[in-house]
């Protein structure tokens, strides 16, 4: 049995029936323990105090945020290669929620800013950056609503994802090459965690890994309701034709 | 060449608007596709030439033996009727465009801009470009539409021509063209039956 | 092919989309920016390669819609992919044409107009050699833009907001391929960058362009 | 008349013309300038207003075209013109459609992107009221700039290069009111003049787009 | 009330098309244009609605009772076809779309953009609109293209009826549509003589 058995609609809503329970509630234990451990059992940072705490929300919605772009650029492909409907499905029901932890990053990193850096928006690399992957969240999305045919849709959307994706990228370097930045490097590599306070290391990852099952379980629950809506109308295209 | 279709499905968006379609043309004649408004003549013509999706079926012969002409003419207004023949025997490869001007009697016409025709002489500038493809098999959907009497016996002149020299037409129409060399096929016979729809949302297993 | 070409440069010389009329569009987006921002000429010469560069990119923009949209609705589109011609060199053909009828005109105006923003001297070279390099990948990717959204009446904003965030990389390093140059800096980094890009749109577009185009034609 | 004004409303929002679209574009725009001019707070805020303007004034630009042609293309004016609406007044909702759907979207939003360019704090109030006012009139002039170029097949850029030469008072007091403000000056006059000029486009324009629109069907 | 034309002219750009043009029609007839392609019978039926400038003539009747139906349908494609039928309901202020959607048998299509209809259809929800505007006099612009023989019959069935009611209606077409109440002018004889063209460059003083 391969794994493509579960592109098939009816295969996927059957094992997403099963699945998005145990994913949803894994979620919110992730979620509630790393978001209350970090806020409330956390001490203070000895030089950013308690605006530090902003970190929990901060870093895994950014990290979302690029590799929900990420996992769209793989489904956007196995939909033109191999045609699955779902996988095409899936894109479009992760863009809105790339969208939405776009805006959580951008908001938190604004309010985070104010204290450190003396200012809400800067244009700096990394946050320049993120308003681009905003708009190309906006085109994206923009894209799925203007096109009526879902077929034709998708294809388009792919196919922007893939050209997108390619710019993105570019972007990233000459945004880069464009300004020298306040925002901080990389420093949750798992090799350097040093960086970061072993006292925030750990709620943080909790954070993160509830921050990734929700993202599982929002996608399950948006993609079946997609096939939701494109089995009704095909059922009312029969019964137009009947 | 003949033309041979056998158990062709054709799609519009997601409905399936004509399945288990198949006819043959021999070369030298013409097919008449009939049916009502909405039964489906355009979309198989569109299907036909390569310009949607081929779900299901086989057509024995390739795309690039097929000219099309459809509702629209692609004509460019701001370009003399002239200067639009030239363009497609270019892009055919064709470079002579006079056999064309000279059967729609389009001469007088020639420095006109394609903006300042009436209906029916953009019709027949229209048409007039099939002859500029050079390909056997020609695929047109109600070429008559706005044409003179007069006029449609001149397009029922270039078929018959067209036939003659061992090409085929298929056509859509709603008019009698009065063509000798011609079958008619009636296409409402090719709707698809209700449970025949083929959507991977259909299936069941939905609860 | 050369017949595709000819055609779409006659078409756009006919009817009041020529060579003059980007033109005069970047002139007054030139002219309006001293209207928006005061007279001083040390912000505007400042700010003049940014502006001189965004001007072209929403001169290049306006005309972007007239790629392949008056043909899908006259239905040459359809016709067109019926003949012989592949459609990735149609692709590429409407995209150069664009380019000969707004992006060249345009760089050989933008030293002029640099002068009335009171660009730096080190940049005139400069915008003039980076607009050459620069404009052509926003021709193409804007046919790219244009190929996607010709299904969709109105696509005019939409189109704009798919092709934009594409333009940023040939923005700053167009820009800054001036700006350095201005302040006697080494932009040899930019300039190299700026042409790559060019050249990996010219290869990887007119396949997803044309692509696109056959999807939205089923 | 109110049937129009729906109609017209439905078919920007159907068809990826709505409210989010000019949104979409101001904010690339506005994010395009800081590519273009540098990352320098200092620099933008010095900027700020008159880029708002601007960038407001181009969304507006973009979609101008949208307010006849189609309706010429599909046959629709031809019988507008032969029903019993009077023609001015069909004008009249067309450019208040057309406003409804770029100029308000952008009004509302424009504090939000001044934000980001760091405008000054005494600007916030007044870059709203001056496009609260001024906007309505780029969509009045806009539509009878569209209202020429009906008949022209890519008007676009020709239809800009008529238009924004109309838009320049609108946008010297709009720019004046908000950078006085910024200042802490006097911006009676410049944001009284202003709307002077949105009341005395109300009046005026329609006749004019109804005249032209009427000279070109026939 | 008659419709009486007299000595009308009708330019197109520079071009006089057609001269003294002369006719009448009574209440509850209808009258047939005829001519081959290019004579001038879209022009003439522009001119008589209003639509261009009138060099010359009268016409008794005011452009408030004609109605106009062209080649280009004025249909929206991403509205409904329910949607497209209650604008022009509204613009014309009698807000009942029943008796049009029930001639031309819209009923299941109501729901449908307009985008996905096909040729045939897109004609009927352009005639049907002709119910909607309550005007007594209706200028025909080759109304049956791309209608099949049934639908035919069903578009003369509501001229009939128009004509029952005291109606008029002008009708542009190369076909036979079966009319009973019906008269034919031929319009290729009110082709221009060569002096009429009236253009004032063409007054003698060049040598
Ligand atoms: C609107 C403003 C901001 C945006 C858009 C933003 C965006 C980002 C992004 C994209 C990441 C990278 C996540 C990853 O790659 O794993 C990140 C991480 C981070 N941000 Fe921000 N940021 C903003 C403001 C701030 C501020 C004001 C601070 C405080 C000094 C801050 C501190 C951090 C830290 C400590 C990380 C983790 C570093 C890492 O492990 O990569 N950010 N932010
Ligand atoms: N884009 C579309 N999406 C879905 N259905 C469509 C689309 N276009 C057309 N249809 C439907 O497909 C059917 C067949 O349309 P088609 O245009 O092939 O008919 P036709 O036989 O050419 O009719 P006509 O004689 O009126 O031209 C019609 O019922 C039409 O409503
Ligand atoms: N805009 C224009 N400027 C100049 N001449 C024009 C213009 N439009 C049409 N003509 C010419 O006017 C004449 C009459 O055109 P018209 O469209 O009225 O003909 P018609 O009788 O409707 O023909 P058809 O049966 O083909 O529709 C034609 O010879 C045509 O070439
Ligand atoms: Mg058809
Ligand atoms: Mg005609």
């Amino acid at each position: 049995m391969s794994l493509w058995e579960y592109a098939n609609p009816v295969r996927f809503m059957r094992l997403s029936d099963r699945v998005l329970p145990a994913v949803s509630v894994l979620a919110v234990v992730g979620l509630a323990i790393g978001l209350v451990w970090g806020f409330f059992f956390t001490p203070d940072d000895y030089k950013q105090g308690a605006t530090v705490k902003i970190i929990f929300l901060h870093v895994p919605s950014a990290m979302m945020a690029i590799n929900i772009w990420g996992m769209m650029l793989v489904t956007s492909l196995v939909w033109l290669v191999r045609r699955h409907h779902v996988s095409a499905l899936a894109a479009k029901a992760a863009a809105p929620i790339g969208l939405t932890m776009t805006l959580i990053a951008l908001f938190t990193g604004a309010i985070w800013g104010e204290p450190m850096w003396g200012t809400y928006w800067a244009w700096d690399p990394r946050l320049t950056s993120f308003m681009i992957l905003f708009v190309f969240y906006l085109g994206y999305i923009a894209l799925w609503a203007a096109i009526e045919d879902p077929d034709t849709a998708g294809d388009l959307t792919s196919i922007l994802c893939l050209v997108g994706s390619v710019f993105a990228l570019l972007s990233r370097y000459a945004v880069n090459f464009w300004s020298q930045g306040l925002h901080q490097g990389a420093s949750l590599s798992l090799d350097k965690a040093q960086h970061v306070d072993n006292a925030f290391y750990i709620p943080l990852l909790f954070s993160i890994a509830g921050f990734i099952l929700l993202f599982v379980a929002l996608v399950l629950l948006r993609t079946r309701t997609e096939i939701r809506l494109r089995r009704i109308s095909a059922l009312l295209t029969r019964e137009r034709q009947a | 060449m003949d033309l041979k279709v056998s158990d062709l499905g054709c799609r519009r968006g997601e409905d399936l608007i004509l399945s288990g379609v198949s006819f043959g043309v021999k070369a030298g004649r013409a097919l008449i596709l009939r049916g009502p408004n909405g039964s489906g003549k355009t979309t198989l013509l569109r299907n036909l030439v390569g310009l949607s999706r081929r779900p299901s079926g086989a057509v024995n012969a390739s795309t690039d033996l097929m000219a099309y002409a459809a509702h629209a003419d692609g004509i460019k207004s701001q370009l003399t009727v002239e200067e639009n023949l030239r363009f497609w025997a270019q892009v055919f490869g064709t470079n002579d465009i006079d056999a064309a001007v000279e059967h729609f009697s389009l001469e007088p016409l020639l420095r006109r801009h394609a903006q300042h025709l009436s209906a029916g002489q953009k019709r027949r500038l229209g048409l007039s470009r099939l002859l500029l493809t050079g390909r056997p098999i020609w695929m047109l959907d109600e070429p008559t539409v706005s044409l003179d009497v007069e006029n449609v016996k001149i397009f029922a002149e270039m078929i018959e021509n067209h036939l003659a020299t061992g090409g085929i037409a298929v056509i859509a129409t709603h008019v009698d063209l009065g063509l000798k060399n011609a079958d008619i096929l009636e296409i409402s016979q090719f709707r698809p039956r209700h449970d025949e729809q083929q959507n991977p949302f259909l299936d069941g297993a939905f609860s | 092919m050369r017949a595709l070409l000819t055609r779409d440069l006659a078409l756009a010389l006919r009817s009041g989309g020529g060579f003059g009329l980007s033109l005069a569009f970047f002139l007054i987006v030139t002219m309006f920016v001293p209207f928006g921002v005061g007279p001083s000429s040390a912000t505007l010469s400042l700010i003049a390669p940014g502006i001189l560069w965004i001007g072209a990119l929403l001169a290049c923009l306006l005309s972007l819609d007239r790629i392949f949209q008056l043909d899908y609705e006259d239905g040459t589109l359809d016709l067109l992919v019926t003949s012989p011609l592949p459609m990735e060199g149609v692709v590429a053909m409407k995209a150069l044409a664009h380019w000969l009828t707004t992006g060249l005109p345009l760089t050989l105006a933008a030293p002029l107009f640099g002068f009335l923003l009171n660009l730096p001297s080190g940049g005139y070279l400069w915008i003039f050699l980076s607009l050459l390099v620069g404009t052509p990948a926003l021709s193409f990717l804007g046919a790219f833009g244009a190929a996607i959204t010709v299904g969709l009446k109105r696509g005019g904003l939409l189109l704009s907001l798919l092709v934009l965030p594409l333009y940023i990389p040939t923005l700053i390093f167009g820009t800054q391929t001036v700006v350095l140059a201005a302040k006697g800096l080494d932009n040899q980094t930019a300039f190299m960058m700026l042409a790559a890009l060019s050249l990996l749109t010219f290869a990887l577009i007119p396949f997803a362009a044309a692509f696109a185009v056959r999807v939205n034609l089923r």
